[in-house]
């Protein structure tokens, strides 16, 4: 199971979340011949974040496929794949460029298995990098999750560091649901110490909650965690005690362990980098409020990107929630 | 045999292949042979004939309130008939939602198909025995399912072993309306780069719904494919002797790993888009009265006829055939279940979400809280 | 202003919803010569709900336009069209459909005018009838009004009635802002009085109060307009007064109006076809909550399709919210 | 003139038109004519220089950390040069994101493109004034936006009205990667079918990021037109002359009424995809050195001297006016404002919303907070 290069056999090593998931990538492909890597430049190039570095080499062109520049004949052929027994897993360069392909995934990818009263299986993983911060100009910093929550057939999946994107990608790749597979770029060269020995600690659908605390809940996923634990640490220096959930799994949501924090703690926060109107906040705090109304002393607050088009980079920094956005709002539920 | 791009010469009227008059007569093509018996004629009689009372058994049963809607293929019995016969049980065929023909040739109970216009399920028969796929319907998507599903034969080993009973291929319909669709066009580059095994089988029928052929191309469809380097053809889609023999030398091409073809099948929609149609508004019927003609059941029994190969009892045999065959369908059809309500939540995943068991159970209890009130 | 055929000069006239909105593009077309009627089967067929009938006839094939069969063609050459001077009608065919074309809708005509910096417009009505209940196939009964309400940029309206329709259109056509606009297709037969004459009552972006009550406000647009009058004349039988209102606009949603309401009654029911997950009633709720806090005798209800795909028109009452789920609800919220 | 589908013989080698050899000297080609003087030929040298040197000098700034990314357009000079030398003021041309030779034919301030590749704005300057579009980034979308264009122009009376300054065509640049999109071939379809007056103009530089054209397509590029009715050309895209004569004659045929062309300029990619690319993990240096020999500089700079007909002064002198430029880039680019942060909320309708005006409410006074902590 383990990537052979730099993990050894099971011992620890420091790599970032890039290395993490094109690990992870190469012991699902030695771990199962059907499993494809595919999608533009994925190839010699090794993706233009280098996730499927080295990947072609090792297994050749016929399992790492150099796709044409056309996403809806990626996923479109993926599913063409999937049908004849392949578990593709697609590369979509930029959060922005599935779009072109969007078709493909709700009215044929999500549906496909319903369709056929289950006969037909489409194990497609769709790999998106997603969100801001890394300086790009337009199209390369989208937070799209929500429109693919809302289809029902997909699975979504946001992972924040490495030790759980690597052992994340193997499971929706062993998934036999269609999974979107967010991966937040600016997090892509964060480091951690990665035990491929330990195993997987976390089931796939579930949240994990990473830090504990009793005044507010912070509800996030990908690139917000790391932001929401710096939050967490600065109130603690103000004697405010945060609990950190990372959420995971985006579809189906782990509600339990959402709930029984809320009840615990009376108050929430939702972060996410996608604009507010219908965005993922709205589901979780509709949820929450259903489930814990009488355990609430606040509204459930959102703390999220704009109802504006991403910005250019120059104002991204003013876009995308930061720990002051987040203390804020945790100020604004306890002050409720 | 020869399949070149030389079949797509645009000068002059497009080259049409042809090996059964209207009127019945067999003839030759410098390209492309019919390479079966008589016994096989009467065969693809015998399909046209009962595909035809399929469909319009199906069409009666929409009419009579059973059917949401149909979608005719009336016309068309040729092209799918001739190219249907011509896949072996190994190929995997990709329809539209009008490929009742070639769902005959596959096996499936044409009670599926009246099954889901009928709106009980959305395809109930099982793709992987039938080698046939779920009809499709968003305009041109299974065109890159079925090079997807190429790909993986390739990649399974199965192209060019040289066992005619291993390699395989895939086949995929859509209309003249379909070329127009990105996915069609992008279908078209990747089985050309990857040189899949796929044979694009456009039945052009003249018409996508009102819209007439020259709002998707002012050239013939079959020369699409030189824009992307391979072969295109263009055969009588009413002739299910050229029909059949031009198929089956796509997918023995595409088998051998020579790569994609698109065959497009020159037809005509006799009857409406679907039973929600209104042919009335948009065309004249001379052209309905100048395909008739055309008629491709009519050709294949002039031929049978003259030729002395089959007497009266033959026709009458199929016709019966055909009668039980409509009877049975339209029993199946009023005796069919509905689906039980909580299906609604099966098969969304492989493997459920709580909130979706949730759901299930909440609605389960609404539905039962109905039945205490009886 | 009023379309010639039927309505005469201002005399009312009892319409479908399908003629009304057929009247509507044809004042929309008779006042300004840059508006343009593009889509499949618009002309000679009239649309296949005949929404378009007649105007090709009258205007001709340069703005009444048969187009080739390519949803993102149209919308990509509808963009085009604007950036001339145009003011194209576009028609989806059905709710299904539309996504082939999304990458145009949410990449280029949600943005056009943020990435200018104002300097370029963009004035792009997509028609897309929506919504079950008619009997159909798979992929022609969706509700994805969610999908292009999250997206920055765009407006989007939903109209329930022939005299709504007929002034919506017409207001749709003239905002210089790119609008998604929704037709319950299986509302497009029922009839209303219209009297052009009278002018359009209610400013675009406004929900309407259609029925006052005091004990539980339902929100709704659409196809579920009816359902929720319906279930609020059923109410009443039982003493139970509830206040309906037809959201008409869901991008930007008409607040005030909902909150005033809310606050009023205590209680709120969002009623919509589409998947609960992500779906326009989880914004609403959300919102409710944020500003009503305190007001609120119970969370806001959600009524909603399921999440899973429309199932087969066999089974797809048990899928679409109708006035018994509607009560449910209410009984729910009153009891909380 | 006469453009016709011929330019697409499928045999044997691609024909590539050139009109100046690498070596610098003219030749003729039987269709196209370079109909401009010597003069002309000066001011192309001018905008290729002057444009090499933008591009020099963005690549400068990005690496000094100004600027967050730069596309190059190395190599590709002549390709917009020419083509973009020979828009009429009417034309409305349409680009990818590397077009910076056809914005400055266009008059758009190569300092705007510096502000986007910095990330200040989505685009500075005015289309409604150069009638230059906002860079396109997804790849393929602008194809359909020129020929939608391009029927407004039809709709506006403008096509083959006979008077040169009137009658307009729209241009719209593509790479060779993006031929593989949906949209491109969709375009491709609208623009057949309703015979609109617009210019494809694909720059096959070779690469798309990493992948060789070979992912792309089989055969070359050009022909893909045939595929859909209409002419396709290929130019060497190298050369100044043969792209401005080329591009004129589409231009102008698709003005009078003749409907679209695909002009597919085979130039390379000299330098990176963008600055964030690195080629060496997938090309080989050789082929970088062979395309020197080919630079689109070189051979008009040869022509000119060759011919006598400029002395150094003139190169000196554009040399001169390059180095200005380059300063006034850095200097404006050094000192561009970042834009204010609630600009945010500007220009996401025509008409704002109560929710957006109430999030930029709130952003400035949480803005505000901070000022007061300071
Ligand atoms: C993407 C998409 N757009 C629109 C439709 C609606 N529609 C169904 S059939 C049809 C016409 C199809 O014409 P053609 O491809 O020629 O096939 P035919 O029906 O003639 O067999 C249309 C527009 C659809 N099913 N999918
Ligand atoms: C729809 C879409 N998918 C992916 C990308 C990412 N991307 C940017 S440029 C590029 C390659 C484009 O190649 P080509 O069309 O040949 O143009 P070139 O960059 O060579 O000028 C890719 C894949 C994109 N911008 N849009
Ligand atoms: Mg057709
Ligand atoms: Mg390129």
């Amino acid at each position: 199971m383990p990537g052979r290069d730099d993990a050894g056999q099971g011992a620890p090593v420091t790599v970032t979340m890039a290395k993490a998931i094109n690990m992870g990538l190469r012991a699902a492909m030695e771990a199962d011949p059907k499993v494809l890597v595919m999608g533009e430049d994925v190839g010699k190039l090794g993706g233009v974040f280098r996730v499927t570095d080295g990947l072609q080499k090792d297994f050749g062109e016929d399992r790492v496929i150099d796709t044409p520049l056309a996403e809806s004949g990626i996923l479109g052929t993926a599913i063409g794949l999937a049908l004849r027994g392949y578990r593709p897993v697609c590369e979509i360069q930029f959060d922005g460029f599935v779009f072109p392909g969007y078709d493909q995934i709700i009215s044929q990818l999500a549906k496909m298995h319903f369709r056929s009263l289950g006969k037909l299986r489409v194990p497609v993983v769709v790999r998106i990098p997603f969100g801001g911060g890394i300086g790009a100009v337009e199209h390369h910093s989208e937070s799209p999750e929500s429109l693919f929550v809302h289809v029902a057939g997909l699975k979504v999946l946001a992972c924040s560091n490495p030790v759980d994107a690597y052992w994340m990608i193997q499971q929706a790749i062993s998934t036999d649901d269609p999974v979107i597979f967010f991966e937040p770029k600016r997090r892509y060269w964060e480091k951690a110490v990665l035990d491929v020995a330990a195993g997987p600690l976390t089931p796939l659908h579930a949240a994990q909650v990473l830090r504990s605390g009793d005044d507010v809940t912070l509800l996030c996923w990908g690139p917000m965690v790391k932001t929401c634990l710096q939050a967490a640490e600065v109130a603690a220096g103000e004697d405010r005690s945060l609990e950190v959930i990372d959420l995971r799994t985006l579809s189906p949501l782990d509600l339990p362990v959402i709930f029984q924090s809320v009840r615990r703690t009376g108050r929430a926060v939702v972060v996410h980098e996608s604009p507010l109107t219908v965005g993922m906040g709205a589901e979780i705090a509709a949820r929450i409020t259903e489930e814990c109304f009488y355990s609430l002393e606040s509204p459930v607050l959102r703390v999220t990107g704009f109802d504006t088009p991403y910005p250019p980079s120059k104002i991204e920094e003013d876009y995308l929630p930061d720990l002051d956005r987040v203390l804020d709002a945790v100020d604004r539920a306890l002050a409720w | 045999m020869s399949v070149t791009a030389s079949f797509g010469g645009r000068e002059g009227r497009p080259p049409l292949v042809q090996l059964l008059t209207p009127e019945g007569e067999r003839v030759e093509h410098p390209d492309f042979a019919f390479d079966l018996d008589d016994e096989a004629i009467k065969g693809f009689y015998r399909d046209l004939v009962l595909t035809r009372r399929v469909d319009f058994e199906a069409t009666a049963l929409q009419r009579q309130g059973e059917l949401g809607i149909w979608a005719s293929l009336l016309g068309q019995e040729a092209a799918q008939i001739g190219s249907g016969r011509a896949l072996s049980a190994q190929d995997y065929a990709f329809p539209t939602y009008r490929e009742h023909g070639v769902a005959w040739c596959r096996g499936v109970d044409p009670l599926q198909l009246i099954g889901l216009f009928r709106g009980v399920d959305q395809g109930g028969w099982d793709p992987r025995e039938s080698n046939f796929h779920l009809y499709t319907i968003v305009i041109g998507a299974q065109t890159l399912h079925a090079t997807g599903y190429a790909m993986g034969i390739q990649r399974d080993g199965l192209v060019g072993t040289g066992d005619p009973r291993r390699d395989a291929a895939t086949i995929v319909y859509f209309g003249d309306g379909a070329t127009s669709q990105g996915d069609v066009n992008e279908s078209f580059v990747f089985a050309s780069v990857y040189n899949a095994p796929v044979v694009f089988f456009c039945q052009n029928n003249q018409w996508a719904i009102s819209e007439p052929i020259e709002r998707q191309s002012r050239i013939p469809l079959y020369q699409r494919a030189l824009g992307f380097g391979f072969p295109g053809v263009r055969v009588d889609g009413n002739d299910v002797l050229a029909c059949y023999a031009v198929t089956k030398a796509a997918l023995q091409r595409a088998r051998e790993g020579s790569g994609p073809m698109l065959v497009e099948a020159f037809t005509y929609r006799m009857g409406a888009h679907t039973t929600s149609d209104d042919p009335t508004r948009y065309r004249l019927s001379e052209e309905l009265e100048h395909w008739k003609l055309k008629d491709p059941i009519e050709r294949v029994k002039a031929y049978l006829s003259r030729n002395g190969i089959v007497d009266a009892g033959f026709y009458a045999g199929v016709e019966a055939e055909a009668d039980e065959l409509a009877a049975r369908l339209r029993a199946g059809c009023l005796s069919m279940p509905d689906p039980d309500p909580l299906s609604i939540f099966d098969h969304v995943y492989v493997e459920t979400t709580p909130q979706l068991r949730q759901q299930r159970e909440d609605f389960a209890g609404y539905l039962a809280s109905f039945e205490g009130a009886h």
